[in-house]
């Protein structure tokens, strides 16, 4: 297995950090989590433009930089980091990675340009109940109406969903499941922004009430969705890998020059061997994250889904820890709302959620080792 | 004395003397508390005159008892007055002027004076001795500048029990003294703090030139840090309270939460591994009151042990992990924070859900572990005072304060 | 709930841990745990007539103390701290609890004043098999020969199994469960000690070919075998209550004079909360020892098996630690055979196991409470 | 230099050329590692004359590779002479004096001579430079005294690498010297020390009045712990080798074990809950596996990140659980210890079935968080000198060593 990253890579890597120390400092952060939409237009043009980072892993063909989920793994990471607020993962992951892997090539040459330049805000909606993520009691209905089909169901939990543009919804038509486009203002569709406990990343409740829709698949999306969902699986944990590096980079830069009784409070063995071990959870974490965008990139790989499984399972808890950890070592200061401490940690505990807790992950990663 | 003597029965039979004299069904607070303080029962364990009878302080359930069987109004002293009731009125009555104790006791009492405590600085957290809030004596007055932080009620309270350094030569320790401060002076700015939850439970409090009458020191001019070990105490002793109640607390909306999950949210291997976490939290949720309970007995027996230096860090801890484990329970919905993030001031009530307690509770339980004492402090504490275990090598006790290393 | 000890059994505790402090020095210790027997008949005896310590909880009327399993309870936090070899858990515990509860008056006339005189080593054979203690799946049978029966069948890990003079062994007849006696010397009787981890106490396992035996129960004892064996979980809680606390104290000793750096280890953070951490995993063992052998003594309280289950889930987790912590605490002197730390390691892994190791008591205790 | 652009087929060629002239299917060990040695295939990165070719030392697999496919006989470093090879040839090689690098390298390479290391005493473990071994000149002979101990091979070594006071008035890193010690010198008494485990892998060393030739010393007289830290570079190096295969090692043994353990042995969700245990440390061995799999990638590309520190804590902690979980696994059967504690020196294949194996390392693993560097000092290494937080105060450091309280 290969473990090290080209110079392109890492040239990447340095120029998304440096994008986003501008475009995503706290103060941004703050602002747009207060806001409906929670992202800035002008910044998602300019990714998309300037820095292609919204079609990385989109083939060139269809307007993208026809580059890997490695790739799309270290800007994740970085907007981890840096708590970007934006449909990343919504538009650049989930939906383009539908795209590829269930739509027509007619759907993909008009949605995957559009994504790519910028245009278009588009998601996924997929789940419907709060707890485990079965791709097969999904319930969501699709009649045909015609050329069009009308879509029933509700689907909960949608990134970005009060504000994409294009929301892909699988549905069931008989015992097929299929991937539909829906646009965003079709008679028959109710978005409602949920209040969310991450403000940084917006969910919405989508009530798809006889919403017209357009079938944009053949066969039936069963397998190539699972897929998907381990594609923005892996890519969120490399998101979670960030965010965890980030709160250890906090806790340890306010160790080194917060004093109490004279000293540095990181010389005390209790802050530091913290740190320690939060470092020891934030190499596992890269190691996870990347092992699985890896595996991802990698098509004589077969092992996306158990290394999707590994890093998310891992990247959770590990994310968790730290942002806690971080919350501890600030004392009084990482509890205050000006303290951006309370962002991590509340980006941690939404993030383990998404796409499956831990405990799920392990289930299904001792189901397929047999263990 | 026959103070030590009185007995049960008699304890019972001033409570009903005092309730044909006021009941707090028939009068207000206010009123009612007054009588109860000149009857001797607000705090049995005073003396008589402050509001006690000078008996053990074990009597007091004694009088709560007797309230309760004939009264349907009760008053909670820490609804009232949690830190003048808790921490205020020991400090005056251990360290106060005769001014103070005759003035101020009654009326922390009834809850027409509301305390608030002012030790904790930006620049001093853990390390609460390396305070950087300045007293300047100038004729009959000391002169303060400073800032303190971390202040629960200062925005309604009258009196603050304040430290600031008196002598910046002196050893931390030895260079502060403890003030009774009048927050209505002029040069108090108080503003909310918001914390993670987006309430503001506590404050900042700004301290520009406030002018402090000199007879409002407690204790002696730079003894402030032994008045202020008096208060500690005093709060440790608060915060131990156990859930006396098998199942009841924390853990009872966890357990009830799980209870009421929708069927077949998860897989039955998930649900597996979640009843082991619950059942575990619930195991240490016994552990803790019955150590609690054990504490007591020990007390009660005029024996303490480490029972109780244990029950902070524990409770602290714990608390973190079952509202964590809640989150789990309630899975995607925990996605959604319905109680919103809107900067105010909590209420009390304010999450009547389980579910809206939980998700609440999963945030506001990150401070049990800072507040009273982190629990760094506390295993320090439980390693030197309860084990003996040495101290770490110190170079700021007996150098001058103002040479200390400090954060700007 | 009372959660205060007398005056007498403060008393007794003094007694028990000054008598140990004599006959179960570390050397002592070692020189048992070599034999095949593991335990000293002289000092065996002395506990039994001068210190009443067998009989503790043997009703007067047949030759004991008198007592309840608080006192029983509190020997054996002492007996743990001490790491007492000795056939206590089997004779004064298992083997006459059992005849207390489901023998007939006969076989306690019989065999408990023998037992409470030092006289009789006994033991009680349940378990056939390694893995979870279930009473309704015992195999071992016995069909009645004349006057007495003839019993099949082996019982694995039997405390004190090869080295007690009488065996009470748990056999099925047809589909009742009794209660049987069997002679040591019985013919049929095979009896094979085993190599145990923990060298501080014997287990045997017992080959019953056709073995003769006395039926000594009335009625299908499951339901008060179960109660005998939740007695002695109870008991055995408290004596890894004091294993732990033993640790703690060695640790603590160790940590306040070892000098590495110019300083006690004890004051590093480290160390010292190493320590701490340890204290509470301590104080909460007692509690759960303490409130399962009340529970065990006081006939209107219906929840010693929940008690039982709650607190030898947790002793068994916090002896093993503060055992593991213990040897980390002393570094490489810790992992020597030289130094009694790893002795109680061993026991400290052992005694998690016998009754049921924690997530089968938790399972049981989350069964009972509805979780 | 040409040194530099020998290529890979170059190197096979080398062998080939070695296995002519000795093939170590026909020859004995000492034999054919010696022409090995004189062929500057021993260890490729030493320069020509020493083993060596002076060529990167990634080579090293080119060597190991090229003598797999020629013959069936293969020679482990690791089994030959662990700390010779590992430690002793590079301390020797950067800090030893001529003699030695002519005399002993070979024999160190070939195992005809066994090294050990004789730095640890029992007063002196985490804290090594506080040693307390005296060295004291007479003459042209250094006479030393004192106690080492941990000492694995002292028993069937011929060389020891030394570690001893020679100035007790100097501070403690600054009064030691470097010798290289004939272990069959008078006065040389080595006692096998017995573990938890019941074996003797280790050595206790009593050193009375012995004579070191004062030629001997390798480094200068004062400078011992810059020597010792070569050697001490070379042992971190050696511990950090990773699993290279998915699933292999210890977490492979207890996945194994848990595949074929006996049906039904517990409720079903006693098994769920081992389950998720299970798959936890299995995701923690492969992320371990991968995470050292990125250090050898960093070390390669010449950019060493904090990976390749990370693994030691990392993996002590790790295999401790694993070996915890395996046992309870094993169930009951986990009560009885087949091996037996007979006192003796361990061999290897001791414990062949997975069972045995098992419970072995369950003890044996309790040592990983110790040796080599425990726990506690590996996350003092990874706080301060990969996350650059503040030592802590030292009063140990600048006063002379003998002035520096220590244990008895």
């Amino acid at each position: 297995m290969e473990f090290s990253f080209t110079a392109e890579q890492e040239e990447l890597r340095k120029t998304v950090r440096r994008f986003l120390d501008n475009e995503s400092t706290e103060q941004t952060v703050r602002k747009l989590m207060e806001t409906p939409s929670g992202y800035d237009p002008r910044v998602w043009q300019r990714m998309a433009s300037e820095l292609s980072l919204v079609g990385l892993a989109i083939p060139e063909q269809y307007g993208g930089a026809g580059l890997s989920a490695v790739e799309t793994g270290l800007a994740m990471e970085e907007m981890g980091r840096a708590l970007f607020c934006g449909p990343y993962l919504s538009t650049a992951v989930l939906a383009s990675g539908a795209l590829l892997r269930c739509a027509s090539e007619a759907a993909k040459k008009r949605f995957l340009p559009e994504i790519a330049s910028g245009k278009t805000i588009a998601t996924l909606a997929v789940a419907e109940q709060p707890g485990h993520l079965d791709i097969a009691a999904l319930k969501t209905s699709a009649k045909r109406d015609g050329s069009s089909y009308k879509i029933d169901g509700i689907k909960n939990f949608v990134l970005d969903g009060a504000s994409a543009g294009v929301i892909f919804v699988a549905a069931r038509e008989g015992g097929a499941l299929s991937l539909f486009a829906c646009d965003a203002n079709a008679s028959g569709l109710g978005r409602e922004p949920l209040p969310t406990l991450d403000l940084t990343r917006k969910l919405g409740r989508i009530s798809f009430s006889g919403a017209s829709a357009e079938k944009i698949s053949s066969a039936d999306i069963s397998a190539p969705l699972a897929d998907t969902i381990a594609l923005a699986t892996a890519i969120l944990a490399a998101e979670q890998a960030g965010g965890a590096a980030r709160c250890l980079d906090m806790a340890t830069e306010y160790a080194k020059t917060r004093l109490q009784f004279g000293r540095a409070i990181g010389s005390f063995q209790a802050i530091k061997h913290k740190c320690a071990d939060m470092l020891v959870e934030v190499e596992f974490a890269r190691s996870a994250a990347y092992n699985a965008a890896f595996a991802a990139a990698d098509s004589s790989r077969d092992d996306l889904a158990a290394a999707a499984d590994i890093a998310k399972s891992y990247c959770s808890e590990a994310f968790f820890h730290c942002a806690a950890e971080n919350i501890q070592i600030h004392g009084g200061m990482g509890f205050t709302w000006e303290h951006p401490a309370h962002l991590y940690f509340k980006r941690a505990r939404a993030s383990s959620v998404i796409f499956g807790d831990p405990i799920e992950h392990r289930d299904k990663l001792a189901a397929s080792l047999g263990i | 004395m026959p103070e030590h003597q009185i007995t049960e029965e008699e304890v019972r039979e001033r409570v009903r003397a005092l309730l044909k004299e006021a009941h707090p069904d028939k009068t207000d607070q206010f009123t009612f508390r007054g009588k109860q303080f000149d009857h001797g029962l607000a705090w049995v364990h005073f003396p008589k005159g402050y509001g006690g009878l000078g008996i053990s302080p074990g009597m007091q359930t004694i009088v709560a008892d007797e309230l309760h069987r004939n009264a349907k109004t009760t008053y909670d002293d820490m609804a009232i007055n949690p830190i003048g009731i808790g921490m205020g009125a020991p400090t005056v009555l251990t360290h106060g002027t005769e001014w103070m104790k005759t003035n101020l006791l009654r009326r922390i009492f009834t809850g027409e004076d509301i305390w608030c405590q002012l030790f904790s600085e930006p620049g001093a957290g853990s390390d609460v001795a390396g305070l950087a809030t300045r007293a300047v004596r100038e004729g009959d007055y000391w002169k303060v500048n400073g800032q303190k932080v971390w202040t629960t009620l200062a925005h309604v309270s009258r009196w603050g029990m304040l430290l600031a350094r008196t002598n910046p030569d002196a050893p931390k320790h030895s260079g502060m003294s403890y003030f009774l401060l009048d927050m209505k002076s002029p040069g108090v700015d108080v503003r909310p703090l918001y914390q993670i939850t987006g309430e503001a439970e506590f404050n900042e409090i700004f301290l520009t030139d406030v002018q402090v009458p000199a007879d409002r020191i407690m204790g002696k001019e730079g003894e402030g840090w032994k008045v202020a070990i008096t208060t500690l105490m005093n709060e440790r002793t608060a915060i131990g309270g156990a859930t006396a109640r098998r199942g009841g607390g924390a853990i009872g909306v966890l357990v009830d939460l799980w209870k009421s999950r929708a069927p077949a949210m998860y897989s039955a291997a998930h649900e597996t591994v979640m009843r082991d976490r619950i059942t575990r939290l619930y195991i240490e949720s016994e552990l803790l009151r019955m150590t609690n309970l054990r504490a007591r007995a020990a007390r009660k027996a005029g024996n303490p042990g480490p029972e109780g230096s244990v029950a902070k860090l524990a409770q602290a801890e714990l608390n973190k992990r079952i509202w964590e484990c809640a989150m789990d329970v309630i899975g995607g919905e925990s996605l959604v924070y319905e109680p919103g993030f809107a900067r105010r001031r909590p209420a009390a009530n304010d999450h009547p859900s389980r579910l809206l307690q939980a998700k609440y509770q999963f945030l506001r339980s990150r401070a049990n572990s800072i507040e009273g004492g982190t629990s760094e402090v506390m295993r320090n504490i439980l390693g030197e005072r309860v084990l003996g275990l040495p101290g770490e090598p110190r170079g700021d006790k007996d150098i001058p304060w103002k040479n200390i290393p400090r954060s700007a």
